[in-house]
């Protein structure tokens, strides 16, 4: 019994002492009455997550220091969604009906926002979704949900954005030749999704194949066998479709294979630390909505780029913080051009929204398939080089030239 | 008397868990229908372990359960109440065919073969891409009672209420006395007249059936399932949990674990945004650690020792 | 008699498959014993400590996770590479296992074995978080060109550096025989995995065999994850599917029976490979693992109980 | 007609004979002993009896019907109810349950009237206080709760393998009294096995002795003791 009160005690004492430095952490509420509140799901547990809801709060915090919003403070509330959908959808709850917030926004994964859908329909507040890009969640919501501000691209967004890409590449570009397009995709959801999108906007237009593998993420990371079906196609241009745990390795596969194709070309969401200093990363491509090289040609990325390392004094790993950086401030130009946080007028003033975002392109929302409010709906074609991501592709923010063809192994 | 005076409590207890959506808002209710469902699940969970057999399998059956209502309804075109009992059904028929193969191992390997077929379960749903929605999974049309946070509540409260009425009446009946033989002493047991086999066969498939049901209700009140959700091996690994350290081979163990590990997993992610599953392992290293019975086995102990002392004074 | 013809043909049989496949497709070979390689040298740690403690240590994973950390951190600070790395990392995470082994395991040792289960449940969700907390969840890994060395045989070109896992794999199986064979510590390991009871009658300390072993098994994994970052990128939740994938392994074998795993992952990674060299049969290559699993465990209990 | 019947009953472990070809009969209302030097295949031969271990080859009978095969659930159903040389406690139920057991599953009772029955045997018994956990028994009081557990069976053919080990003579002499009396009243056929050869003396009307899985000689304990051959298979046993 002594043992037994020890531990409940040990563990009442540990939990106050986290709870205690948690609060310190996110700091105080900002003062004066009445915060507008922002409501915010993200996956803290994940980079993306993370520096998303890092992102927001930097952006929060910038636009109180220069006075708020329609005279009142922002207020960010972030809840976990630990990547699942229950809680997720708890999370929902609780900022709508706990916090009682004024919009929410945020979001990473689809699987979790199938989740919460149901949840969100019901309240019917604006939404932001900084996530999200499987078209089962468009169908999901339906094309009533015009509350649903969805920023970043649907699946096959991103894979006409490619085929538009591409097309323009090799315009420009003569020596670009591209005939043969192969995948590897990771087998969980989003690689498939990759595949299905890309089979019907390539296939048409070039000769397409593609093979799974199971990503290093899930604990695959053995991709001889796709690399040799690759190889054995053949391709002009090789993408995979996979996690960050599977950019070197599969490189150095690659290599190990003597697999050489004129474009090498990765579409994580993410890409390992220090990937770029790597010697095997020269001149593999890239998709992407976010490099810190889009600095150069977009005054808001660098002011969100300083912004983000003085604050936190570490680099945005993933797209996922300019993104959600970009979701806070549509929603402060809204609020003010609505002049309320009603949200009949809320979603008048957002449907108007014309945001010059970090990502180094203006934000607008059209129709997308199904829902009313989509924001970006291109990708970008990047490349490493030196170390560093360059954007090639859209021109009018490109900040180098592609190299090509792929350089062989030496 | 004694009795009576419980069967009074349980009854005001089950008035007040009924009346919650009086008094308690939407987000109470989501979180609690999360802890009802990981409750039921470790339940039945320790139905099976009363025979001494542990299932490392209750994701599988309760991704078969998700699986099995979801597709009634989309294919099927099935109404989704019925595809719950359906679903539930499904589970059972597919615990009954697979039990005359794995029934016949015990421990390790009988835990590793549920494993393993869990595994296949997914990998199925997986690949079966026109049927099953392969990896993207399946999104139904509407959530069932379009979503009405009461109606969902007490859809998960007649599930926990089936599963804690079954366990009760395992622990009441027959079933009491063939299941504690089997896993203290087959060969006494068998030697007193216990089927062993078709005993544990009821209790695989009855508690098979529970957790499909969960499954079920689960997948109709989030309106979508995928392989990774529906078959994530947290339904087989947080159940366990809550139930050691609630105190296995009861009803009141579970529960009380499951209320523990649910509260804490919620309210530690509130007041601790990052890092609050480090604290969440900590606790469950700690109960196990300096309360290996569980807060039940302890409350147990204490009053053995109460009476012993009692008896002693006599 | 009988017995000795049947296991000539079935030899001969697996041979004459195998050769088949190595005419037919040669690459199935050749992935097949190097993923084998890789199941292998990290289930057996698992399986020394499953067959002399007697415990399925489900932080199994983490530990490889911690040390492949450990050794990232290690390489980057001073430069070195991660063969040379594995000796002190070993080290630390043999003394890492001890510690976790008299802080907690022994604790839980008189426990039921559910309790001992849950209990590394635990540690291996508060080692995964705290990884977490300090690095993120983004990945890391070091570039290394020998990764990369690679064979051409005619038209084929493949990648020989994973055999490296196949030596490990084989020397720890040596290793470990003659430690258990030839050393007073082993055999000690040995009488008390097979009769803990019995042992600590004859007078061998079975606690500080217990502790022996963890450190041993840990500084096994140590190894691993030193040289797992040379193949891998690192992330805190790297080392939980291999856990169950030891596990699996571990069953397949049959509970203490150390050069059975090796056997066991030869015949998993040959499989996955072969389903995985056609397009049709590629996405069911995971279910291999387990139908295999199912197979020989319900094989052996009727087997069992014919005898 | 003979309550149980063995023709040739014979088991071997992957080539090792426990039991060979040993045939005997058991009648109603007799108390019959089995003895032999330790390893002889007594404990193997109840095994086989009472359907724990299948055999190799021979045959049972239990009131003319071939039960060979039959599981050991189904015997005990049938009338076969044994004891186990090492204790068995079911430990996880009280005592009363213990006893009970065999009257719910064997006797298809009700929970009441099992509980009914099982005290009623244990009061036989003198087993008191069956609410408690068998952790708080004494040996003699587990002892006497196996045995109930096994008359809850209402058997008609009862096997008791070493009951009497590890009680001390006075404890001995009550429980032999005890046995014999319920033994003469439910009229059962019961097969004792003995290393005290007083017990075997006392109880018992007719002793089959086995050496190394063969049954080497039978009668009543007085003309088998003076048995050349067994008092052999003793000494050697014992050297």
């Amino acid at each position: 019994m002594k043992k037994a009160l020890l531990v409940i005690m040990i563990i009442a004492l540990a939990v106050s002492a986290f709870a205690m430095g948690a609060k310190e952490a996110t700091g105080t509420a900002p003062a004066g009455a009445a915060p507008i509140k922002i409501g915010a799901t993200w996956p803290l547990a994940d980079i993306t997550g993370k520096q998303g809801s890092m992102a927001a709060q930097q952006a929060v915090d910038e636009i109180n220091a220069a006075g708020g919003v329609l005279g009142r403070k922002l207020e960010l509330i972030v809840v976990d969604d630990e990547l699942k959908a229950d809680k997720g959808a708890a999370a929902i709850e609780k900022l709508v009906t706990v916090d009682n917030v004024d919009l929410l926004i945020g979001g990473m994964a689809s699987g979790v926002a199938l989740g919460q859908i149901p949840v969100m329909k019901k309240y019917a507040k604006v939404v932001i979704s900084t996530g999200a890009a499987s078209y089962k969640v468009e169908e999901g919501l339906g094309a009533e949900a015009d509350w649903y501000f969805h920023l970043h691209p649907w699946d096959y967004n991103q894979g006409q954005s490619y085929a538009d890409g591409w097309e323009a590449i090799q315009k420009k570009f003569g020596n670009v030749k591209i005939q043969k397009i192969f995948l590897a995709y990771e087998e969980g959801a989003f690689g498939k999704a990759s595949f299905d999108a890309s089979k019907t906007l390539f296939g048409g237009r070039y000769t397409f194949d593609g093979a799974p593998f199971k990503s290093a993420a899930f604990g695959g990371g053995d991709y001889a066998s796709v690399l040799e079906a690759a190889k054995k196609y053949g391709p002009d241009l090789f993408l995979w479709a996979g996690y960050d745990a599977d950019a070197l390795p599969m490189l150095e596969q690659a290599k190990a294979m003597k697999f050489n194709p004129g474009i090498y070309l990765g579409a994580p969401p993410g890409w390992p630390a220090d990937f770029g200093k790597s010697p095997l990363a020269e001149n593999v491509m890239l998709y992407g909505m976010w490099a810190p090289s889009i600095n150069g040609v977009s005054p808001a990325s660098k002011k969100f780029y300083d912004g983000f390392m003085a604050k936190y004094n570490t680099e945005p790993a993933t797209y996922f913080a300019p993104l959600s950086y970009s979701a806070v401030y549509i929603a402060a130009d809204a609020i003010k051009r609505a002049g309320s946080t009603d949200t009949a007028a809320l979603i008048k003033a957002l449907a108007a929204t014309n945001y010059a975002s970090p990502l180094g392109q203006t934000i607008t929302f059209t129709p997308s398939n199904i829902i009313k409010h989509q924001g970006v709906k291109n990708q970008k074609i990047l490349q490493w080089q030196k170390g560093r991501q360059e954007v090639i592709w859209p021109f009018e923010s490109a900040t180098a030239a592609p190299v090509y063809p792929f350089p062989a192994w030496k | 008397m004694k009795l009576k005076s419980s069967y009074i409590v349980v009854a005001v207890l089950s008035v007040i868990a009924i009346a919650f959506p009086a008094f308690l808002g939407a987000y109470p209710l989501n979180v609690a229908r999360s802890i009802m469902t990981y409750m039921a699940l470790a339940i039945s969970w320790d139905m099976l372990l009363r025979s001494g057999q542990i299932s490392f399998g209750i994701a599988g059956l309760f991704g078969l359960g998700s699986y099995a209502s979801a597709l009634a309804v989309l294919r099927g075109g099935m109404d989704p109440m019925l595809s719950i009992v359906f679903a539930a059904a499904f589970a059972g028929v597919m615990a009954y065919a697979l039990g005359f193969a794995i029934l016949r191992l015990r421990s390790m390997y009988f835990s590793i073969t549920t494993l393993a077929l869990m595994e296949i379960f997914r990998i199925v749903m997986h690949n079966l891409h026109d049927f099953s929605g392969g990896p993207e999974g399946v999104v139904l049309p509407s959530v069932i009672f379009k979503g009405a946070s009461p109606a969902l509540y007490w859809l998960c409260l007649a599930g926990l209420f089936l599963t804690i009425g079954v366990s009760w009446f395992f622990e009441k009946s027959k079933m009491h006395l063939a299941l504690t033989a089997i896993r203290n002493d087959e060969t006494s047991a068998r030697s007193s007249g216990v089927n062993i086999f078709n005993y544990l066969l009821i209790a695989f498939v009855i508690t098979s059936v529970l957790q499909g049901m969960m499954g079920a209700i689960q997948v109709q009140s989030y309106g979508f399932t995928t392989p990774d959700t529906a078959f994530d091996a947290n339904f087989t690994l947080l159940p366990l949990a809550m139930a050691l350290l609630g105190g296995i081979h009861s009803t009141i163990g579970p529960m009380a674990g499951a209320v523990l590990l649910g509260v804490a997993s919620e309210w530690l992610k509130l007041k601790i945004p990052y890092g609050h599953l480090v604290v969440y392992g900590i606790i469950i290293i700690l109960v196990i650690l300096f309360m290996p019975q569980g807060l039940f086995g302890l409350a147990r102990k204490a009053r053995r020792e109460r009476s012993k002392a009692g008896a002693s004074h006599e | 008699m009988a017995n000795k013809r049947n296991a000539a043909i079935f030899a001969a049989l697996i041979v004459a498959a195998v050769a088949g496949i190595l005419v037919w497709r040669p690459t199935v070979i050749i992935y097949g014993l190097q993923a084998a390689g890789l199941y292998a040298s990290i289930a057996i740690p698992m399986g020394l400590i499953l067959g002399i403690v007697h415990i399925v240590n489900l932080a199994h994973g983490e530990f490889m996770m911690v040390a492949a950390y450990l050794t990232y951190m290690v390489c980057t600070a001073l430069g070195i590479d991660p063969f040379v790395a594995m000796i002190p990392v070993a080290l630390v995470t043999a003394l890492v296992g001890f510690i976790v082994y008299k802080l907690t395991i022994r604790q839980a040792l008189k426990a039921p074995e559910l309790n001992q289960l849950i209990l590394t449940f635990g540690l291996a969700i508060s080692l995964t978080q705290l990884a977490n907390l300090l690095f993120t969840s983004q990945t890391r890994k070091m570039s290394f060109g020998y990764v990369s060395a690679s064979l051409s045989i005619g038209e084929l070109s493949f990648g020989v550096y994973n055999f490296v896992f196949v030596a490990i794999a084989v020397l720890m199986v040596i290793g470990l025989r003659l430690f258990l064979t030839r050393t007073t510590a082993g055999k000690a390991a040995l009488a008390v995995g097979q009769n803990p009871k019995g042992a600590a009658i004859v007078g061998i300390d079975v606690d500080k065999t217990y502790g022996l072993v963890f450190a041993l098994a840990t500084g096994m994994v140590g190894m691993m994850g030193a040289i797992f970052i040379t193949r891998s990128s690192i992330f805190p939740a790297v080392g939980s599917p291999f856990t169950m994938k030891s596990f699996c392994l571990i069953a397949m074998a049959g509970i203490g029976n150390i050069p059975g795993i090796l056997g066991a992952s030869v015949l998993l990674g040959i499989s996955e490979n072969f389903l995985k060299a056609f397009r049709e049969t590629r996405g069911w290559a995971d279910i291999v693992f387990f139908v295999l699993i199912i197979t020989v465990i319900l094989g052996r209990s009727i087997k069992g109980k014919k005898a | 007609m003979s309550k149980l019947v063995t023709t040739g009953l014979t088991k071997a472990f992957s080539g090792l004979v426990a039991v060979n070809d040993v045939s005997f009969t058991m009648e109603e209302g007799e108390i019959l002993g089995i003895i032999g030097p330790n390893g002889a295949g007594k404990t193997t031969f109840i095994h086989l009896v009472s359907g724990i271990l299948m055999p190799s080859s021979g045959r049972v009978e239990f009131k003319g019907k071939d039960i060979t095969y039959m599981p050991a659930h189904e015997r005990s159903r049938l009338g076969i109810a044994r004891t186990y040389q090492l204790i068995h406690p079911l430990e996880n139920l009280k005592v009363i349950e213990n006893v009970m057991i065999g009257a719910v599953f064997s006797r298809g009772k009700s929970l009441k009237e099992a509980r009914r029955s099982a005290e009623a045997i244990c009061a036989e018994l003198g087993l008191e206080r069956l609410e408690r956990d068998t952790a708080q028994l004494s040996i003699l009081e587990i002892k006497k709760m196996e045995i109930a557990r096994a008359l809850a069976n209402e058997p008609e053919v009862l096997f008791l393998d070493e009951v009497m080990a590890g009680l001390n003579s006075d404890e001995t002499l009550q429980l032999i009294a005890t046995v014999k009396r319920i033994a003469l009243e439910r009229k059962m056929a019961v097969g004792v096995v003995e290393h005290v050869m007083g017990v075997i003396r006392e109880l018992t009307q007719r002793v089959i002795v086995l050496e190394a899985g063969e049954l080497i000689a039978e009668g009543p304990y007085e003309t088998v003791s003076k048995n050349p051959r067994v008092i052999e298979a003793y000494l050697g046993g014992a050297a």
